[in-house]
């Protein structure tokens, strides 16, 4: 029964700042605002779509999507009210496609309307969206978390510039989700209470929530394993011995669930030599050493990701030797003998290009040129032992590594000023981590494409770090970008995936889980990591 | 001067020795002097002679550690004050035995006014409620010649010249009508004139209420106008007591010989050049098995050196500690 | 219009019976120093206080001039400013016959040799990190360009003369005793073999019994090397013993001006008289005897001296005039001249 | 002319004043053992990694989390590097951090704090810029400075170096203010003193003035802030690692080595414990020092 | 004072304006981008779009310009028309946070409580528990609570509160589970069971600060403290009969608070400025945890606004300490 079971207290070590995720891409905004705000349709726990506001998923089969994949026409449920009693329209959702493409208000979200050209509403439960291109993906607008529909009537005033002075509606948004926003303290606590206008009349079953921020993960894993005095806490990255020691405690366990996070090191095929100026790092000069596949392969065969994952995630870490490693159809079991560490077989291979120790320094020269690397990666304690420990094995194949490691507000910072972004790239090889929204990877395998390379004349924006430029790969691209069938994007994927793993431009190393902590007294938690991890807030519920 | 009165005050054998890291200092070695009620025993000595030490012994305001005061026995009011305790002797400080201190630019505390100052022995020792405090100390203001007293009793010390924060500790010392006085060096960091003026009220006040004063100075000068009674120390000991006309006549020491003949003056005859005593004040790490003064002392001979000198009597009410008879020309003729 | 004290006429000086007077080694006209004060919200400067206002005084050479008041008169100030340790606001000093009243420091750098200072406070004015031979030697580093070898000899006939043991020189001032300091100042101050010496209250600080023992120093170095002296001191007693010459300060001012025997046997000045009689005579007869003349109150403050004579405040003797008038400065006797009112009637303004 | 002290004095060796200062420090039981502490810390921490020849980035992946053994007397961390090796390699970062810092806030304290004590011209100026340091938030601009700085320097220097030059850097110019109000106060009391005077009144130009009687005389408080400058440095560090400003995370230093093991306080209580402690026992041993110094240097506490 | 406090108050205008443009700068020129904590998943140009809408396209004078007149004209006006009902700042834009977009002034004022709440009674406690330390200590100076007190403050204040802060968590909210972990900023005291909720999930932060506080201003109380027991003026007061509580507690303890109180005034603005790592440590989440979490979202506005206000309470504070100074000290008149 709604409002039966109490209070839920929920921690987020990083605090929301805003209610609004159009305001925000940060993740912590999105779900916690993933509580008021509801799109047409969510992902599960395993990446399918669910219908939230709307009847059903539209699909080419039900007729939902038009042939030419031009148009997807969503019909709402019936008799859907906003908390504040009023009914949720069509209306509403195309005023949140306006709201964000608004002119001037910086939505963050703006890309998951790329493409969109109108939007119409022939009655009140239906939307149809009309996209300028064939989208054999046509889900980007109203789903998951970060397309929320938010209330014309309270966000008309607010388009454009005016976004951001909106403060109240930004804090406090009416919606239809679960909860209702009462306080929201910026960057500390939200309080809440049930929606009593929610549409199933016997959830939530908490009549009040905080999500309660700030801290470190620590903290919160300790609130809620150790002194429980927390339900539920997000993102706990932490050591893994420290993790199963908090869950031995008994108050609670840990939530692991796998998206599409791959912490990789990316190889520079560029020569990020200062000396060349203007032109370092970009494709008018090879790298002089990692331009050498032997090399880059050796590189790989020398991690022992096993250790990796051992050491800096634990459960909440899987080796991987793809980009791409789900959902289940677009994982290719091709690349699997990097599973295994192979330090001889790397020293070896590096022999036989032609690498070898000529002078006794234990390290690998060529043509005069040293095995000498540049490792970089953001400021961040797993990274650095990551790197130290990446640093060991290269060098025990002769590959001399300095590490650096950069703070990441710059190095994610994507400053064009700044020298050290991951998208400069001025080193040799640099490591972080990257996923995609949602489950279509159709997006995130262009990024290798040879146009997303940093460069100069783009303002070094782009997301192809490695600056990977083949004919072949983009071709799969541009094919993928044709295709609607789902088995056959699923081949286009793989083969992009195993191009760039042969290549050794990327150098997979975990498949990254997300960690969250519920404690043994909250029931109904099943964790996501597709959509918000709190999508089924609705559903949890005091253990008895 | 009331002659063959009891005492007042009576110290007898009063050594006070300080414990430091750098070794003992025995600044006062079997001090013995008495002080008939209403005269003015004039103390003088040069600097470090140990006269201040002697005074704050004997009240229990030298800090110990790291002094360490002992005597047969201090005798004031029937009350031996080397034994009496701590509230003893804190009835009697302030009360019934006055003091007032050398330097006035300091002895005031800088954040109370002047009228708090004087009306806080008056409220401890004497019971008096603010206002009869107040009425008191406005009263002593006037008695040493502050003008305009009522409204001065708000100003802070910083607002008095030194002169007449001189004036304030004398009213203060003065506050509860005390039997004793004992002023140290009152007017050393004074100006002449202003010398001149608090001279002239000393003078004044002992006529009005006849308190016994211990008047501590190094200048002789300040002992003929102002003592009845003299005592010279050198080296933490007495080392001549007189009347002060026998003093300055028949001096019997060599000390305040010498110290009679250095000073020059501004009237009379004009020294040409100017004695001296040569040397250097001694240094009081152990207590004296000499005469303190034999090394400086045109008059020693070999048995200063090796023995200390007590107090031997050359005339009436006149005692000097040294072997040389000035009379005789020769030494003293004693065991 | 303040009194610009007279340059003795000619006649005055030559019934100086001194033989040692023959040349004018200080001349000191017209002499001001004041210290701004500022106040307000802008700190604007809103007035001054006249430390020394307006002084005139010759020192001829091989004279001892002492300069005697009380607390706060500006003796100091004065002794300061003719060595311009201060830049002095108005006025002219010339030392040796060269004008040094308004000479950039930089260039009175050449000058110093000629005139020193020894300080009141043995202790204060002695370097406590360096040792003797350091301090009497400084002045030598700064001015000669002396060998190591010869610098030691130097300082060790320092030494000598003025009656510290040569084994001393490495020792630091915190182990003598104050009159040794005083010794060691004033070897420095002789390092350089000055004419002109200004000592400031040099014996103030010492013991009764050590007093005695550097004045006769300073007499007897007087003697040697034909110095001069300007003496000063709040002690009338030490003045008169040392003085050939005084001057009398008050507030800001020299009130009377003359030679020993006439000041202290005559004094014209009521302050002077005053100042006289306030000293005490050790000696029970004579004290019992003085007539004290025992002025009111306080100095008044520098930042404010009275309207007309500065003295008016507490003069036994005021009169109406002094409350508006400054008096001007008068010759009474040859040699002897004293700026009081008192005395307008029975002589002659002197030239001013 | 015989004096007596003079005498007696004769009998003692000549003596710099400093073995005053000495002969007052070692009364001071605190001080005392606080110097034999910061001795032996400043040995091992310069001396240890000759004996205990461990790299301390080596990492021996069968270690990990080992406790305290014979191999690792400290344990090993989570990768398997040795704690001793590192506490001896942080400890020799912790701590030249702090004397070098110190000695720049120092400098730069001392600096302004004469040329405005005793330069009136330039006091207003110079305290004004005083007050505008001491004004300043010091957090943003610490971050600043080092976002700023970071990389110019590592370019500069190389990778330790440079992040070690800018953290003394910035711990240096942060910590200046106290230092050079302190000593403009001293020589705005020592400049009236009849010895400066008298140097004055021989023809010592300024400059010399400056350094052969004033800085010599207020090396009392110098020294004091120096000390307490020590203690100073080495907890900011600390700080900054905290908020994750300081050396970078594979960089050893005590406060890093604490911060990283903060989280595993329950598991691994040692890894805490060891920087905790020498860090605190550190800046107690300098504290110590700094008040019998204080006590050492005041000539009226040493005359007593 | 009056005159000297208008100077004053003038000389810090330009001080301000100063430091407010060197705090523009840096925080223009540092490397860090708003942008950063945004996904990669979001597009380049979605990021400069939003870069864009924050206003961080026009050039810097012009930024510093309306950030100098947002602050001080816009943000008066809402202060005002919000206490009396007026509408001067209608339509007027306001200081806007990156992170929040919400007007950095309303999110100061509503952190404001919670940092008052912690930092304010731990300096109080602070100062109450090192006043009575530094007066024993330096009363009963080398004595065996004297070195206690100094170790243990010596200790408060070499450990990081870091450090501290999550010892004791581990120990009272872990182990003994007396205490929350993590402070409830919406925590409202309604009856006597909130409030000692509320007490009790202060104690640890609170105490955390307090040792440290305590530590630094009981070494300065104890220095005062000894400073001033060896004036003249105590020696007055004792000679005055007074008994040593008074002598103590009365003339020194005034004369030792005057630097202290003063000392105690500069540290004020920290109150304000909040504990950072203790905050962060225990999620009160006050200004300091704002203000680092601004600083690593590259948050210009609002670290820009912070620390200006600090600055400018560091300033006031600065002549509230000079003024206090001048009042508790009569001798001090800043004219
Ligand atoms: N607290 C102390 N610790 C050690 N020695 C002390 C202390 N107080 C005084 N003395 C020593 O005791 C001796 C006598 O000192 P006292 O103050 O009585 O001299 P005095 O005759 O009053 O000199 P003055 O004329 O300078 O006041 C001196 O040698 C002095 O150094
Ligand atoms: N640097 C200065 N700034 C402002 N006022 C000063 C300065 N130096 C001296 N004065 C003032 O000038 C007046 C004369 O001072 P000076 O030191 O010359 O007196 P003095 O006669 O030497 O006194 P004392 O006998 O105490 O040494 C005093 O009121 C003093 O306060
Ligand atoms: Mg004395
Ligand atoms: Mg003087």
């Amino acid at each position: 029964e709604r409002g039966a079971d109490g209070h839920v207290n929920i921690i987020y070590w990083q605090a929301p700042s805003t209610m609004n995720p159009y305001l925000s891409g940060g993740t912590k905004e999105l779900e916690v605002a993933s509580l008021v705000l509801e799109p047409l349709a969510r992902y599960d726990e395993t990446g399918a779509m669910v219908p939230f506001l709307a009847e059903s998923v539209p699909t080419v089969e039900n007729g939902g999507v038009s042939a030419d994949l031009k148009t997807i026409t969503w019909k709402l449920k019936e008799g859907l009210k906003w908390s504040d009693g009023s009914d949720l329209t069509s209306a509403d959702v195309k005023f949140s496609w306006e709201y964000c493409t608004s002119e001037g208000g910086g939505c963050a979200q703006s890309e998951k309307y790329n493409d969109v050209e109108s939007v119409e509403t022939p009655d009140d439960l239906t939307i149809v969206v009309h996209f300028a291109v064939a989208k054999p993906f046509p889900y980007g607008p109203f789903v998951g978390a970060q397309a929320p529909i938010i209330q014309k009537a309270q966000f008309a005033d607010c388009t454009g510039p005016a976004m951001a002075s909106c403060t109240d509606q930004n804090f406090a948004p009416i919606g239809t989700g679960p909860f209702v926003v009462d306080e929201f303290k910026t960057n500390d606590v939200v309080s809440m209470s049930a929606n009593p206008n929610y549409r199933d009349p016997m959830k939530p079953a908490f009549a009040t929530a905080t999500v309660k921020g700030g801290g470190d993960a620590a903290a919160a894993g300790r609130a809620v394993l150790e002194t429980g005095e927390f339900d539920y806490a997000w993102n706990l990255q932490l050591a893994p011995d420290v993790l199963a020691d908090m869950e031995s405690k008994g108050k609670g366990h840990l939530e692991v669930s796998f998206g599409t996070l791959v912490e990789r090191i990316m190889v520079n095929y560029t020569d990020p030599d200062p000396a060349l100026g203007e032109e370092r790092a970009t494709a008018a000069h090879p790298h002089p050493i990692l331009s050498d596949k032997a090399v880059r392969q050796a590189l790989s065969m020398a991690i022992d990701r096993e250790l990796l994952v051992e050491i800096g995630y634990g459960a909440a870490g899987k080796v991987t030797c793809n980009v791409l490693p789900a959902p289940a159809i677009y994982a290719s079991t091709a690349n699997d003998a990097c599973m295994t560490q192979d330090i001889e077989g790397a020293k070896a291979l590096l022999e036989s290009a032609g690498w070898v120790d000529s002078d006794g320094d234990g390290i690998r020269e060529k043509d005069g040129k040293k095995l000498a690397l540049l490792f970089q990666s953001s400021t961040n304690a797993v990274r650095q032992d990551f790197q130290a420990i990446i640093k060991q094995w290269w060098e025990e194949i002769g590959v001399q590594t300095e590490l650096r490691n950069i703070d990441s507000s710059v190095f994610f910072g994507g400053d064009a000023g700044s020298p050290d972004t991951f998208q400069k790239f001025f080193a040799d090889v640099e490591m972080y981590a990257n996923n995609f929204d949602g489950t279509d990877p159709e997006a995130y395998m262009a990024n290798w494409e040879c146009k997303q390379a940093p460069r100069p004349e783009t303002q070094w924006q782009g997301n192809n770090m490695p600056r990977y430029c083949t004919p072949e790969f983009d071709a799969l691209v541009a094919e993928m970008a044709k295709t609607g069938e789902l088995e056959k994007r699923a081949e286009l994927a793989k083969a992009m995936n195993d191009m760039l793993m042969q290549d050794y431009a990327i150098i997979p190393l975990v498949y990254r889980g997300r960690v969250s902590a519920a404690s043994n007294t909250l029931g109904g938690v099943i964790m996501n990591s597709w959509d918000s991890e709190l999508w089924n807030a609705a559903d949890w519920y005091r253990e008895k | 001067m009331a002659d063959g009165a009891a005492p007042v005050l009576n110290v007898r054998d009063l050594t006070t020795v300080f414990k430091t890291r750098s070794g003992a200092v025995h600044a006062v070695n079997s001090v013995s002097f008495s002080l008939k009620p209403g005269e003015l025993l004039g103390i003088v000595g040069e600097s470090g002679s140990g006269k201040s030490v002697t005074m704050m012994s004997l009240i229990g305001l030298i800090p110990a550690p790291p002094a360490i005061v002992s005597g047969e026995a201090v005798e004031f009011g029937g009350l031996d004050l080397l034994t009496a305790r701590d509230d003893e002797l804190r009835r009697i400080r302030g009360a019934r035995i006055g003091f007032v201190f050398q330097d006035p630019m300091t002895s005031l505390n800088p954040v109370f006014t002047i009228g708090y100052q004087i009306m806080e022995p008056l409220r401890k020792h004497m019971g008096m409620t603010k206002p009869e405090a107040r009425a008191r100390a406005q009263a002593l203001l006037e008695l040493v010649g502050i003008p305009d007293a009522e409204r001065r009793l708000k100003d802070y010390p910083h607002q008095f010249s030194g002169g007449m924060r001189q004036r304030v500790m004398i009213a203060i010392a003065l506050a509860c009508d005390p039997e004793v006085l004992i002023a140290d060096e009152p007017t050393t960091a004074l100006d002449v004139t202003i010398q001149a003026q608090i001279l002239e009220l000393m003078h004044e006040l002992r006529a009005k209420l006849g308190m016994a004063v211990i008047w501590i100075t190094h200048d002789l000068g300040v002992i003929a106008g102002i003592a009845d009674r003299v005592l010279v120390m050198y080296g933490g000991q007495i080392v001549e007591h007189a009347d002060v006309r026998d003093l300055f006549k028949q001096p019997r020491h060599p000390y305040t010989r010498a110290l009679l003949q250095t000073v020059p003056r501004v009237r009379g005859e004009r020294a040409e050049r100017l004695e001296v005593i040569e040397g250097q004040p001694p240094i009081l790490h152990a207590a004296p098995s000499s005469c303190s003064f034999a090394a400086r002392c045109p008059f020693s001979f070999e048995r200063c050196l090796r023995e200390n000198p007590a107090r031997f009597e050359v005339g009436p009410g006149h005692d000097a500690a040294c072997f040389y008879d000035f009379d005789a020309g020769g030494p003293r003729d004693v065991g | 219009m303040p009194p610009v004290f007279m340059i003795l006429m000619p006649e005055a000086r030559a019934m100086l019976d001194d033989p040692k007077v023959s040349k004018i080694l200080v001349e000191v006209r017209d002499l001001k120093m004041h210290f701004p004060i500022h106040a307000g919200v802008l700190k604007k400067r809103v007035g001054e206080v006249k430390a020394v206002d307006g002084i005139s005084f010759d020192i001829y050479e091989g004279e001892t001039l002492g300069l005697v008041g009380e607390s706060g008169c500006g003796k100091s100030t004065v002794g300061r400013a003719i060595l311009r340790l201060y830049d002095i606001t108005e006025g002219s000093v010339k030392i040796d016959g060269i004008e040094i009243g308004h000479t950039p420091q930089s260039e009175l750098r050449t000058m110093r040799p000629t005139m020193q200072m020894v300080f009141q406070d043995p202790q204060a004015s002695l370097n406590p990190r360096m040792s003797v031979s350091a301090i009497i030697g400084e002045p030598l580093d700064e001015h000669t360009k002396m060998s190591k070898i010869e610098k030691r000899a130097k300082v060790m006939d320092l030494m000598d003369q003025v009656g510290l043991n040569r084994d001393f020189a490495n020792r630091y001032p915190h182990e003598f005793s104050g009159g040794q300091r005083q010794r060691i100042g004033i070897a420095r101050a002789l390092a350089l073999n000055p004419k002109f010496i200004v000592c400031d209250e040099p014996i103030a600080a010492l013991d009764v019994s050590i007093q005695a023992q550097v004045v006769n120093l300073l007499e007897d170095l007087q003697a040697e090397h034909g110095l001069t002296y300007l003496f000063i001191s709040h002690d009338l007693s030490m003045v008169r013993h040392i003085a050939d010459r005084v001057a009398v300060m008050y507030l800001g001012r020299v009130v009377e001006l003359a030679s020993r025997e006439q000041l202290y046997e005559a004094p014209k000045h009521p302050y002077t008289q005053a100042l006289l009689s306030a000293v005490p005579e050790p000696d029970p007869w004579i004290e019992d005897k003085i007539e004290r003349v025992i002025l009111q109150g306080d100095v008044p403050s520098p930042a404010n001296p009275p309207k007309g004579c500065n003295f008016c405040t507490r003069c036994p003797q005021v009169m109406e005039i002094c409350k508006t008038d400054e008096p001007p400065t008068f010759e009474i006797a040859p040699g002897h001249v004293t700026a009081c009112h008192l005395y307008s009637a029975t002589n002659t303004e002197s030239a001013s | 002319m015989t004096d007596a002290t003079a005498q007696t004095q004769a009998a003692r060796p000549p003596r710099n004043q400093w073995w005053d200062v000495w002969d007052q420090f070692k009364t001071h039981k605190g001080a005392m053992a606080g110097l034999i502490f910061f001795i032996f810390i400043i040995a091992a921490v310069y001396l240890g990694p000759y004996l205990w020849k461990i790299d301390p980035t080596y990492i021996d992946i069968r270690a990990r989390n080992k406790g305290p053994s014979l191999a690792h007397p400290f344990g090993a961390d989570q990768l398997g590097r040795d704690i001793l090796a590192r506490m001896l390699k942080g400890g020799q970062t912790s701590i030249s951090v702090g004397l070098t810092a110190m000695g720049l806030s120092l400098v730069l304290g001392t600096f302004v704090g004469v040329l405005a004590g005793y330069w009136k011209r330039l006091d207003g100026l110079l305290m004004r810029f005083t007050d505008l340091f001491l004004a300043l938030p010091l957090l943003p601009l610490l971050l600043v400075i080092i976002m700023l700085f970071r990389d110019p320097l590592r370019a500069m220097f190389g990778l330790e170096t440079g992040i070690f030059v800018l953290i003394v850097f910035v711990i240096g110019i942060t910590s200046w203010m106290q230092t050079a109000r302190i000593v403009r106060g001293d020589v705005l009391a020592l400049k009236e003193r009849e010895y400066v005077l008298a140097a004055r009144s021989i023809g010592t130009p300024s400059r010399r003035v400056v350094l052969r009687h004033i800085l010599p005389n207020i090396m009392s408080p110098i020294m004091v802030s120096a000390t307490l400058g020590i203690a100073n440095a080495i907890i900011t560090e600390s700080a900054l690692s905290f908020l994750g400003l300081g050396f970078p995370p594979d960089f050893p230093t005590w406060g890093r080595l604490l911060f990283d093991a903060k989280d595993m306080i329950q598991q691994y209580p040692e890894r805490v414990i060891w920087p905790g402690l020498a860090i605190s026992l550190t800046v107690l041993a300098v504290n110590y020092i700094g008040d019998g110094l204080r006590d050492a240097l005041d000539p009226r506490i040493r005359g007593r | 004072m009056l005159n000297y406090t208008i100077r004053r108050l003038l000389i810090s205008i330009p001080t301000l304006l100063f430091i407010s443009l060197v705090i523009f700068l840096l925080l223009d020129l540092a490397p860090g981008d708003p942008m950063s904590s945004i996904p990669l998943t979001v597009p380049p140009e979605v990021k400069e779009k939003m870069r864009e809408a924050l206003g961080l396209g026009e050039p810097v004078h012009i930024r510093f310009l309306n950030w100098l007149y947002q602050f001080f004209v816009v943000e008066p006006q809402v202060a005002w028309d919000h206490l009396f009902g007026t509408d001067f700042a209608e339509g007027k834009q306001r200081i806007i946070s990156f992170q929040s977009r919400s007007p950095v002034m309303t999110v100061v004022a509503e952190r404001m409580p919670q940092t008052l709440w912690v930092v304010g009674p731990s300096y109080v406690i602070g100062i109450l528990i090192a006043l009575p330390i530094g007066i024993i200590s330096a009363y009963k100076q080398y004595s065996w609570f004297d070195q206690i007190g100094t170790f243990i403050s010596m200790i408060g204040f070499s450990i990081p509160t870091f450090f501290s802060g999550v010892l004791l968590i581990v120990v009272f909210s872990v182990i003994l589970q007396w205490f929350p972990s993590i402070y409830d900023t919406t925590h409202t005291v309604t009856d006597w069971g909130s409030f000692w909720y509320q007490v009790k999930q202060m104690i640890m932060p609170v105490s955390v600060l307090a040792l440290y506080n305590a530590a630094q201003i009981s070494r300065f109380m104890r220095a005062s403290m000894l400073d001033n027991l060896n004036q003249d003026y105590v020696r007055t007061a004792r000679a005055k009969g007074m008994s040593e509580k008074v002598v103590v507690l009365s003339h020194v303890l005034r004369n030792s608070m005057i630097p202290v109180v003063t000392v105690i005034a500069l540290g004020v603005p920290t109150i304000f400025g909040g504990a950072i790592i203790t905050e962060q440590v225990f999620q009160v989440n006050g200004l300091g945890q704002m203000l680092i979490t601004a600083i690593y979202a590259s948050d210009a506005p609002m670290v820009q606004t912070l620390t200006f206000i600090f600055a400018v309470l560091i300033v006031l504070f600065n002549l509230i300490a000079d003024i206090l100074y001048g009042i508790l000290d009569p001798r001090i008149r800043y004219d």
